[in-house]
């Protein structure tokens, strides 16, 4: 059964992002994900941002009723779920846009070196003031606004050597990753990289088959929701994705 | 404990590569994960059940693992006639395709869609929580016979998957016995629900759903039991196995073969953990035991 | 957790003292036995099954304990007539006669040896392994609103239990209202099997019985869930009950009281260790709650 | 569910009474019984005479079939149940007939310091043999053609000072029973008695209530079978008893 948490803060990050911190710390390791019931709507996956906190966008009809919760609102939690991240020697850490709310634990936690943190814009950077204090933090945003002027993979073709470092751990946007997992594929190192995918979910346990990868059925909320680059170089990742019926669709 | 021989099993005109089928809806959203199971051990796989048009499924919550069970109310997701190419890369492998439908000759157009392509159909009369189909058809003797009738007409393997939730079993076995079907499938989920007392409503976005896994198993067992002297097709045994002992039970019970979905939960390669210790070279042929409770 | 007020329970003209209740057939065949489960905190009690001839019941086995759940054919051992002895030191206690019979006029002769004797009657429409009596005619609506209406006659308090060995427990519901139960009470055992393998015949005397405990509190919560919206007469939750949670739990999906059976099993003292969580100075009244999941 | 043994050695007790071994040691403290099932007859309550061994007297259909069977039959056990014997300090122990079943391991664990046993015939004496090498033995028959001719409470008024005793475990008939209960409440130690008692039973477990017993609504099955004295003094113990029905019986 779900754990039921009370929201005790709710803390701005960007215009559509939030974080939610509850009652209730759970006992996580960095990347692990719970699957949140908010009542009368639905329940979708989250990273847990800290152990009691989620940081979620507004994409639709859920999280927009999450960013919306005022301190008291009671919500359901299904987890830590999934494997989350195993970070070895040198970390690199990679994060687009909300996809740095599994990343920061880690960072919180010591094990990264260098963090790449990138957003839209320089008000929607996340976590960055206390990432600055805990990492070698280094900035992208598509528009220029703050640090490199471009994406993040900007940053790594010139900022960074990227086989001196042991691990990299990447949450973004699906084409953001692809083009990461290119770069380490290229410099022969995909098994260093560790991604956070994002599939669609509905049971969270790897029962129901709706978050499986071709051409393994690996289940990203079981046998994920990290991957290493190589577990995933020659699948659908980077290329195509299911719907809530099934239905394939482009990434 | 009675170990097995390993042989090819056929069951209700399937050939299977042993006796643990994967049970429908558990990963069986993509081809991928269907061949993933049979690479895993399982002998034949189910396909999540197939209908007339796209659906997404009910609101979530739509699984809550118990202890010793899952209750779920997915609400019949499915791809529609689009699941056609999950099945490409498993051509000639033991997959039977489940269907539903709302009237008989919805259960006729998808099935039309898979004639030649699956080594059988599945006929789901039998879901607890999607209002108008499975359950909802499937206790009524009539509509069992009917939609039965529809599937079996293309010649294929018909196995039809019964539900729990009705008075008596025997009778829904017998109507879709008599509309051709090649072998009944026993149980699906057992009509269920959870609260949750914090937030005083129920867990599931459907409110109500089916219970499977471990703690279904003796109500399966009874059904199973119980078609066996109602029936004379085979059975196929479905609710709660979760270990080769269960697979001897069902078996004793009546059950040809077994599907086993909700103990991927505890064990994702369940299927060979369970074949590990059923089969063995001085095991004994499944005829010998199928029914013996019965004597 | 939310907790309750400790007050007098009103449920169907049968005055408690909580919400707590000793199911039927539970430690209910002395009198001692039932008075012991009174003084360790049950708020009321039920007897054995008590039917028109003294009965020995099934040989056995007829009980066997399962990972959280009993499986038990007794069928229906009761000393008839001879019971009321057992009732003399429990005068003016809450205890209601628990009463089963294969014809309305069975359940009629029963009733009368009681009356004025019982703080109210239970039908036992529901026992799923007791041939020609219990389930075999609660699943018929037009017997059980005549053994029903038998046994109201008496204008004493008449709960009807029911099975949820039915396609729909809401229309075996509406037929005790019918009748005049006072209260409905669901739910008695699911039907179920088990066998033993390695004497390959089914572990109990009956071969079937009826599952019990916590395994089947997700079964008991739907059906006492759908009877609320089926019906209008107060509803009693059983099934599984085993913690403070779940009397919550059930109140949440409609039930006025609770009964508990196989909870002694783990616990002889189960009925005080509820309480203690249950009740407290500042707890709410269970009017509050009771159906509050169904807004 | 029922453990399915084997038996693997049928011995001869007395023309009526034999004891079956099989191929399962349990754990089990002394005065602690199983259910035992006659497939195809009656599941039947049993004290374990050894963790390996039942000895079982005939006295209708189930007991007929079991020391009928042969080795190599199959039964079922559901057990250990209840609560078996707590001796302290010097232990006397007191059998008549089958009774003496709980108590051999007892005797056999070196906790009894006095035995008397006792039979209606010297050919009906079981164990006899080995009690002599394991305690002080004393033998009662009721014909006389072994040691004291009459009953076991015979002995108990000539031959023992009850007092020199701080436990006496007792098993018999009711009616044995209740004899040393009173001599032991004439005493004043009725506290110091142990008696593992017999009643109708279906489930074992302290379920179903047919083992209850007056006035309290003790299990035979779970707050027993072996009861103090002084629980059983004020009770139905030696004046009635209930069927497979309910119905009360004297005993
Ligand atoms: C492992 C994992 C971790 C995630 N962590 C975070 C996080 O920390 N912060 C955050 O803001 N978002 C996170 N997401 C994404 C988040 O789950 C979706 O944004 C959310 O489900 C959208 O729901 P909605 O009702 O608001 O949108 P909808 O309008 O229902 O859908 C919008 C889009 O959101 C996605 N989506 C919807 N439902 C699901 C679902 N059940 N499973 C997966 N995707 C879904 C789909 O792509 C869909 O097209 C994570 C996703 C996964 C798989
Ligand atoms: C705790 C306990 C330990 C026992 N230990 C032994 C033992 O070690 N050796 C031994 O020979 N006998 C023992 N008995 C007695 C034994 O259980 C009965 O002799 C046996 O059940 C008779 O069954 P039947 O089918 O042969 O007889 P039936 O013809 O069925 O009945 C004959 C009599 O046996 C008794 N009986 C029958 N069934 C039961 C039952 N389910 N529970 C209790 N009594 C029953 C009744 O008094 C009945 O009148 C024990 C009984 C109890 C309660
Ligand atoms: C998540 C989930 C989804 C299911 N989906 C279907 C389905 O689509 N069609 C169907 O006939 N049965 C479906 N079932 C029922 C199973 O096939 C099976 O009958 C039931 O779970 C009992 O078996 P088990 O205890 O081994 O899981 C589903 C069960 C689960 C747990
Ligand atoms: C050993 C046993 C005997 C029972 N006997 C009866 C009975 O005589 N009459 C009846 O209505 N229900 C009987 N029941 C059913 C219980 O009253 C109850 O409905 C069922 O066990 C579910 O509740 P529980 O899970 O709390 O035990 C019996 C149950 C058990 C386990
Ligand atoms: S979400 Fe169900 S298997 Fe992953
Ligand atoms: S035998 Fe059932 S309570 Fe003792």
């Amino acid at each position: 059964m779900p754990v039921v948490v009370t929201v005790v803060e709710v803390m701005d990050e960007t215009p559509t992002v939030k974080t939610l911190r509850f009652d209730r710390k759970f006992t996580i390791l960095p990347g692990q994900f719970c699957m949140v019931w908010v009542p009368g709507i639905d329940e979708v996956p989250m990273g847990f941002s800290s152990p009691d906190m989620i940081t979620v966008q507004r994409v639709g009809e859920a999280t927009q009723a999450l960013i919306s919760l005022s301190i008291g609102s009671k919500i359901g939690i299904r987890g830590p779920l999934g494997n989350g991240f195993s970070p070895q020697g040198r970390v690199l850490a990679i994060a687009g846009g909300v996809g740095v709310a599994p990343l920061y634990p880690l960072a919180v936690n010591g094990s990264v070196d260098t963090f790449i943190l990138g957003a839209r814009t320089e008000a929607e950077l996340i976590f960055a003031d206390s990432l600055m204090d805990l990492t070698d933090l280094k900035i992208a945003t598509d528009d220029g606004t703050a640090g490199h002027h471009g994406f993040v993979t900007g940053v790594l073709d010139e900022q960074i050597d990227l086989l001196s470092y042991d691990t990299i751990c990447v949450c973004g946007p699906e084409m953001m990753m692809k083009g990461i997992l290119n770069r380490l594929s290229d410099a022969g190192i995909a098994d260093r990289g560790q991604f956070s995918l994002h599939r669609y979910m509905k049971c969270g346990v790897g029962v129901c088959g709706s978050c499986a990868m071709d051409p393994d059925g690996l289940c990203v909320c079981r046998d994920g929701p990290v991957f290493t680059g190589d577990q995933i170089i020659n699948s659908e990742f980077g290329s195509y994705a299911r719907d809530a019926s099934g239905q394939r669709k482009r990434v | 404990m009675i170990t097995l021989q390993k042989e090819l099993v056929h069951v209700g005109g399937v050939t299977l590569d042993n006796h643990l089928i994967l049970a429908a809806g558990v990963l069986g959203t993509t081809g991928a994960s269907l061949f993933r199971m049979l690479r895993q051990g399982a002998g034949g796989v189910v396909t999540k059940s197939i209908g007339p048009n796209p659906k997404e499924g009910h609101a979530g919550p739509c699984l809550v693992p118990l202890e010793r069970g899952l209750l779920n109310a997915m609400g019949l997701p499915n791809p529609s006639k689009n699941f056609l190419q999950e099945l490409e890369p498993l051509a000639g492998k033991p997959v039977v395709v489940s269907i539903f439908g709302g009237k008989p000759d919805e259960f006729r157009t998808v099935a039309s869609w898979f004639e030649g392509v699956a080594a059988g159909y599945e006929l789901n009369l039998s879901c607890p929580h999607a209002e108008g189909y499975g359950a909802a058809i499937g206790s009524d003797p009539a509509m069992v016979r009917a939609c039965t009738e529809e599937v079996a007409a293309f010649g294929m393997p018909t196995w039809v998957k019964l539900t729990p939730n009705v008075t008596d079993i025997g009778t829904i076995g017998r109507a879709a016995e008599e509309g051709g079907a090649t072998a009944l499938v026993a149980i699906n989920t057992v009509r269920a629900m959870r609260i949750a007392i914090d937030l005083r409503r129920p867990v599931l976005g459907n409110r109500f759903g089916g219970l499977s896994g471990a703690m279904i198993f003796p109500i399966a067992l009874r059904c199973v039991y119980d078609l066996y002297e109602a029936c004379s097709i085979p059975i196929i045994g479905c609710g709660g196995v979760s270990s080769a002992a269960d697979v001897i039970e069902m078996m004793m019970a009546g059950a040809s073969a077994v599907q086993i979905g909700s103990a991927v939960y505890d064990d994702s390669s369940v299927f060979g953990s369970i074949a590990d210790v059923l089969y063995s070279t001085d095991g004994v042929s499944a005829s010998g035991i199928v029914g013996c409770a019965h004597e």
